[in-house]
């Protein structure tokens, strides 16, 4: 039995990990609900406003394209290593992806993503 | 001299996992639960190149294992922000917790 | 030539009802009247092929001997464990479910015909004929089944059925309430009965009733003979409920709450018997297990006994009769429970004709009377609707056991099988529940259709469509019981169990019963019709006012239940108040209450909140991990291994 | 430079390809007529797709009885593969059929009809897959794809909310799965599903596995809603677009058994003792918990989603023996499903088109006003219920016959639950037959509808009826199975 060891303390120190530290902190926190004490700040200037600063949305759908796209090289850096070995048949293939992939640039571009808003 | 075994790589995957399940538990932001998820895959792939390096040295299967689950973690964080953003707009709120218009 | 068709094509029985169904659901619903026709021709045509069968049957004599069974495949099983499973559809024709065919269709029949004029000018009436042939078809197909899994199939339609008709007066909440209940109380036995099924399934490797009969017959597996016991108490369990059976009577009475016809559909030849035709098709499990047999005898005498005085004082034309069928549904089972599937059956098709003839009578006064049921307010009826009132006396002369009438000789027969038997202590049971039944039927029939009349009543006969079916049936209640005198007992003859079984005729039995049904007829007589102001009937009521309202509140069972259920609820108050839904329905809602409660509890997990998900996925997985690791190998197989 | 750089050597045969590649095609060809063509044509897409679907059946028919291996067990090709895809498709084709109206009014028609067809493409992958890549990959193809679908109603706060937990479970779920793969690679040194079923049976069985043996389950639970790992599936269903529901109770589920059962039977059954026992406690839990939490819904696409979960817990059911009759029960179950499951979301679909209401209470007199439809939800209600002689009552009878020797508890279980399960299935069937509707106008069905609803219900009585011929197909399928 002393092989399952491991097993229960990975999990146990899993759950001890994730569980525990909600459970402290719920145990020893202090609970004055005062508006005072919900401030970010005990002393200072009071806030004002929402403290979230925000990036356009703009920045995001940038970001998306940016981030498939760039995950597209992972594979063409894969492919292009190889190029020689490889022949024509991953050629064909590595057209037939991209070719998928323009198709999302295609689409994405006349949907209008690619427009700053 | 400490050597770098197996075993290293396998304990620090185990934590970033639980450390990423840790902030899926306790993050409030939804944008902070994604990252966290990402962590999870990630201790995912160390693990996968690891026993690829250590287990099956020759072919790469591990490896290229792990490029698949980079990219679609790719995919994933990409629709992930999307719908993000969308429920930023209807709620103007990424806070999980005033996600619970679905219950019982 | 036409015989020989009927004998092949007994499948067309149960099939043209059914056809009728979806052709009035699909297509006739806006017409009235083709739907009523559609409903009337079908089952008439079924009623001719199934005579026509029958004839065939009881001609031929090969066929008394052994069923004709033809059946096709429905389905099988290709897989090692079970190689040679497979489930059959098809169709057995012996004397027993001929016999059953003709009269589930004629009495089918005529009550379909009747409901033409009952039902006339109500909501839904096209729909209502489509439930009755929905209800017919699946009656026959109870009735023809080769094998236990059909029968079960036909079994819960005609459960289905039972609960949509007597539901059918929807805005009424007494009657959804006692659909409800009907079909609840029935499916807790149902779940015995499948138990039952699935265990002969297990243990013989078949469900086809020949093939059943001969296993069991030479069942000799000594180490696991008390499995047989338990499954035939399991089978039994399915009977108890249909057939009203004491203690899950209670929802025969409220079943009172749909249409007339229902009633007597219900009550006369169709859902009811089925309990009784079970045990009379398993009587080879039966008859293998005495205890078993013991069990079927007593809960039949005294089911007979108990509704009996339950019927003596209640006031409802319906409710009367109600109770008088669970009485003989008493006797029907007793019968079987001494080993004469004759005497069963035989009661069985006696009793369809006088009790269909009297729930029709019933329903004929209540359009009269614009549906007021009390008969302590009717009175005198005979000289407005004399039909109705002249067929009805032939009904109750023929329920109360006065010879010729058909339901003499059946309940002679069953007196002296029990006799033969040597079960004397039920003999006695039985006998007096012979004079008590003259007795309240007498009584019903002394207050409501003679005597004074009642001012506020204006009744007057019922249309032909009404009053020809209670003639066809009287003629029946009349005749019916002709087939199996003592004398000259065709009856026995084709439909025995084991060998023919012929009593011989008994006259002291004969002179009692007799005896006995002209003692209540007459104290009847005294007591609500020679005494006009009813004096006796109430100082008796007065004198013995315990046990007076003891019967009226029907032995408090209903009350026993409630009590029961309040009586939990009271004393563990905290943890069981979560029983506390539909109390009147008893144990049988009680059960159904607890899933509920349970559904809501677990629904509280079901937060919305993303992370709450989250924590119990892992909780799910420390759980299955630790199931994993102390489940090894050695345990991880039957934790409860098979039956075998 | 080699001079035989552009000769064309294949490395494999892509003609085992086919239905895939045919689908990414079609996938691929409805996304670009979207940029292509104008608005107001749309419409039509929802026809391209459904014609396009019946061709690539067609084309999976004519592969009946191929069996092909594809680059040492990455990708399997046999009947058992085929009969999934089959199953995938139909789902798919009524779907499409079914619902063209919601679709229409939901607008984006290119993009709903293009990512029901790349799911299902990522269904027939995990159909297919003899590895964890292939595995993963179409896994994944699957479960992104219905995440947009998920929260297609950009505008509704519900879709979207049902998108991102849906999102971010399955997120978290598929990195536990993952992480139990790759302990089964690290402690196998394989990814292919049958040699990694050689290597265990050989290797006795250390923790490590069984933790990667809990983590899989616990991954694939998920996607099955097996009870504990189901939270997330009321919400998605309810929060979803009704059509994108029912694909995702039917498709979903059934690509997650065809993948287990690669896993489990093929890949582990050296184990088998060991995961056994905890299937069949899972698949009871999961029958108890779906039931009776259905029995207090009132919203018709949160009852028939704990109805699924239920659902969910028989077809596991067999799982538990490992054997050729358990297959066959899940491939037969899973196919008899979609028809009621589909039959009972297009009605939902329909109705809220109509009524605008997922609630059961706006359900009343639906019988009235449309009997067709009143009928053909009862008739699917009634064959979940497994009530004699539908569908569902043959499938649960092949599905429990397989267990009948060993597991005789859990065959009581299925049967006491299924008996509840009656309950709130008639509570359904009670509002629309007995109550009367509050606007009494009745409902007409436009054509398309009233065939995939005609369609399924038949499909549903017929298989009842005689379910000889099916299961014939499923024997040979099943036996195909344990052929590589």
């Amino acid at each position: 039995m002393s092989d399952w060891a491991g097993v229960f303390i990975f999990f146990v120190v899993a759950l001890i990990f994730g569980a525990g530290g909600i459970a402290t902190s719920f145990l020893i926190q202090p609970r004055r609900d005062t508006p005072l004490k919900l401030e970010p700040y005990e002393c200072g200037m009071p806030t004002q406003g929402s403290t979230w600063i925000q990036f356009k949305t703009g920045y995001f759908l940038y970001a998306l394209l940016f981030v498939i796209f760039d995950v597209e090289t992972i594979y063409l850096y894969a492919w292009a290593v190889k190029f020689q070995s490889l022949g024509l048949f991953a050629f064909i293939e590595m057209i037939i992806f991209v070719f998928i992939l323009i198709v999302g640039l295609w689409y994405a571009w006349k949907e209008g993503a690619l427009e700053w808003q | 001299m400490l050597t770098i075994s197996l075993t290293h790589y396998v304990v620090l995957s185990a934590l970033l996992f639980s450390i990423g399940l840790f902030g899926v538990l306790t993050k409030r932001n939804a944008v902070a639960v994604l990252i966290c998820i990402e962590i999870m895959l990630n201790a995912v792939n160390i693990n996968l190149v690891a026993f690829s390096k250590y287990i099956t040295p020759i072919d790469f299967t591990g490896q290229i294992f792990s490029l698949f689950v980079i990219t679609v973690a790719a995919a994933e964080v990409g629709i992930g922000l999307a719908i993000i953003i969308a429920i930023y707009r209807n709620k103007l709120s990424v806070n999980l917790d005033d996600f619970d218009w679905l219950k019982w | 030539m036409y015989v020989e068709f009927a004998l092949q094509h007994a499948w067309l029985v149960p099939l043209l009802p059914a056809l009728a169904f979806v052709a009035i659901v699909f297509l006739t619903r806006p017409w009235q009247m083709l739907s009523a026709i559609l409903a009337v021709g079908s089952m008439a045509s079924s009623c001719v092929i199934a005579t026509l069968a029958a004839y065939g049957i009881f001609t031929n004599h090969e066929y008394v001997e052994k069923p004709l069974v033809y059946a096709t495949r429905w389905f099988s099983l290709g897989m090692p464990a079970m190689p040679d499973l497979q489930i059959n559809v098809g169709v057995q024709l012996d004397p027993v479910s001929a016999m059953m065919m003709v009269m589930v269709s004629f009495i089918s029949t005529f009550i379909f015909l009747y409901s033409i004029g009952y039902m006339n000018g109500e909501d839904g009436f096209s729909v209502f004929f489509s439930y009755l042939s929905l209800f017919g078809a699946s009656m026959l197909l109870l009735v023809i089944s080769s094998n236990l899994l059909q029968m079960f199939v036909a079994w819960e339609l005609v459960g289905l059925c039972s609960y949509l008709l007597i539901g059918f007066y929807t805005h009424k909440i007494s009657a959804r309430e006692a659909a409800k209940k009907a079909f609840v109380t029935c499916r807790i036995a149902d779940f015995g009965l499948l138990l039952g099924i699935l265990s002969l399934q297990i243990v013989f490797g078949t469900l086809n009733l020949t093939e059943l009969g001969e296993k069991i017959a030479h069942f000799e597996d000594y180490t696991t003979f008390g499995i047989l016991t338990m499954i035939a108490v399991l089978v039994f369990m399915g009977p108890i409920a249909k057939s009203g059976q004491f203690p899950l009577h209670v929802w025969l009475p409220d079943a009172m709450e749909g249409p007339t016809p229902v009633s007597a559909l219900i009550h006369a030849a169709t859902m009811v018997v089925a309990g009784v035709y079970l045990v009379g098709r398993t009587m080879f499990l039966f008859h293998e297990v005495p205890s078993a047999m013991e069990l079927v005898a007593v809960t039949g005498a005294f089911t007979a006994l108990f509704a009996a005085t339950i019927a003596i004082t209640q006031r409802e034309i319906k409710k009367i009769l109600a109770y008088s069928t669970v009485s003989q549904l008493g006797y029907m089972m007793l019968a079987l429970g001494v080993g004469s599937l004759t005497a069963s059956m035989f009661h069985m098709w006696t009793h369809a004709f006088f009790k269909a003839l009297m729930f029709l009578g019933a329903g004929s006064v209540l359009v009269a009377l614009h549906h007021k049921a009390d008969v302590w307010e009717m009175g005198g009826l005979v000289k407005k609707m004399p039909i109705t009132a002249w067929t009805f006396v032939i009904g109750g002369l023929a329920i109360a056991g006065i010879p010729p009438f058909a339901g003499f000789w059946s309940k002679d027969e069953i007196l002296v099988a029990t006799l033969a038997e040597g079960h004397y202590v039920l003999f006695a049971m039985a006998a007096f529940t012979a004079f008590l039944t003259a007795f309240y039927m007498w009584r019903m029939i002394f207050l409501a259709f003679f005597g004074k009349e009642n001012p506020a009543n204006h009744p007057k006969e019922s249309p032909w469509t009404m009053t020809v079916p209670l003639l066809v049936l009287a003629v029946g209640a009349i005749g019916a019981g002709w087939l199996g005198t003592p004398w000259h007992n065709v009856w026995a003859e084709w439909i025995y169990f084991g060998s023919p079984h012929h009593a011989a005729a008994n006259y002291g039995a004969m002179m009692l019963s007799v005896v006995l049904a002209v003692a209540g007829i007459g104290l009847a007589y005294t007591m609500y019709l020679k005494d006009t102001e009813k004096v006796k009937a109430k100082a008796m009521a007065e004198k013995y006012s315990t046990a007076y309202r003891v019967l009226v509140n029907k032995y408090y069972i209903d009350e026993l239940y409630l009590w029961f259920n309040h009586a939990l609820v009271d004393g563990a108050a905290k943890i069981f108040y979560l029983f506390d839904i539909y109390i009147v329905d008893g144990i049988v809602n009680g059960i159904g209450a607890s899933a509920k409660v349970t559904g809501e509890g677990l629904r509280v997990f079901q937060t919305g909140r993303l992370q709450n998900y989250v924590l119990i996925f892992f909780i799910g997985v420390l759980i299955v991990a630790v199931l994993m690791a102390f489940v090894g190998p050695s345990n991880a197989v039957p934790v409860m291994g098979g039956v075998k | 430079m080699p001079a035989d750089m552009f000769a064309l050597t294949l490395p494999f045969d892509p003609s085992a390809l086919t239905l895939e590649m045919l689908m990414a095609g079609l996938a691929m060809l409805v996304l670009i007529l979207g940029i292509i063509v104008p608005k107001g044509a749309r419409h039509g897409l929802g026809w391209v797709s459904l014609l396009g679907i019946l061709g690539i059946m067609a084309v999976a028919v004519s592969l009946w009885g191929e069996k092909r291996e594809l680059l040492n067990g990455m990708y399997l090709l046999d009947n058992y593969a085929l009969f999934w895809k089959i199953t995938f498709m139909t789902a798919a084709a009524l779907v499409i059929l079914g619902c063209m109206r919601f679709v229409d009014n939901m607008g984006n028609q290119a993009e709903y009809y293009s990512l029901t067809l790349f799911a299902t493409l990522g269904m027939m992958v995990m159909a297919s897959a003899g590895d964890f890549i292939t595995f993963y990959l179409g896994l994944e193809l699957m479960t992104l794809s219905f995440v947009i679908l998920v929260c297609f109603r950009k505008t509704d706060a519900k879709s979207v909310e049902a998108g991102i937990k849906y999102l971010l479970l399955a997120g978290m779920s598929s990195a536990v799965l993952l992480y139990g793969l790759t302990l089964i690679y690290g402690l196998t040194g394989s990814i292919t599903i049958l040699e990694i079923g050689r290597i265990i049976a050989m290797q006795p069985l250390s923790p490590a596995l069984v933790l990667a043996v809990v983590l899989v389950i616990a991954g694939l639970g998920f996607k099955v809603s097996a009870v504990p790992f189901h939270m997330w599936s009321p919400d998605v269903y309810e929060g979803a677009p009704t059509p994108v529901t029912a694909y995702l109770a039917v498709g979903s589920k059934a690509a997650s058994f065809a993948i287990i059962l690669r896993l489990f039977v093929s890949g582990l059954p050296g184990i088998w003792e060991n995961w056994a026992m905890v299937m069949a406690i899972l698949a009871a839990v999961t029958i108890i918990v779906g039931n009776l939490v259905a029995i207090p819904q009132t919203n018709i696409k949160r009852m028939l989603a704990y109805s699924s979960i239920a659902q969910a817990g028989y077809i596991l059911v067999g799982l538990v023996t490992a054997t050729e009759a358990g297959i066959k029960g899940v491939m037969f179950y899973c196919f008899l499903y979609v028809f009621a499951t589909m039959a009972a979301f297009v009605v939902a679909t329909y109705y809220y088109n109509v009524s605008g209401s997922d609630e059961l209470r706006d359900y009343a007199g639906l019988a009235q006003r449309s009997p067709l439809l009143a009928a053909v939800m009862l008739v699917a209600l009634l064959s979940m219920a497994g009530i004699p002689p539908l569908a569902g009552f043959a499938g649960k009878f092949y599905l429990f016959s397989s267990i009948v020797g060993d597991f005789l508890w859990l065959v009581f279980v299925g049967l006491i639950m299924s008996m509840v399960s009656v309950y709130y299935y008639l509570r359904v069937a009670l509002v629309m037959y007995r109550d009367d509707p509050v606007d009494a106008t009745p409902i007409s069905v436009s054509s398309p509808v009233a065939v995939t609803l005609v369609f399924a219900t038949i499909a549903t009585l017929v298989i009842g009826i005689c379910p000889g011929p099916l299961s014939e197909v499923v024997n040979g399928a099943a036996h195909t199975f344990f052929l590589h």
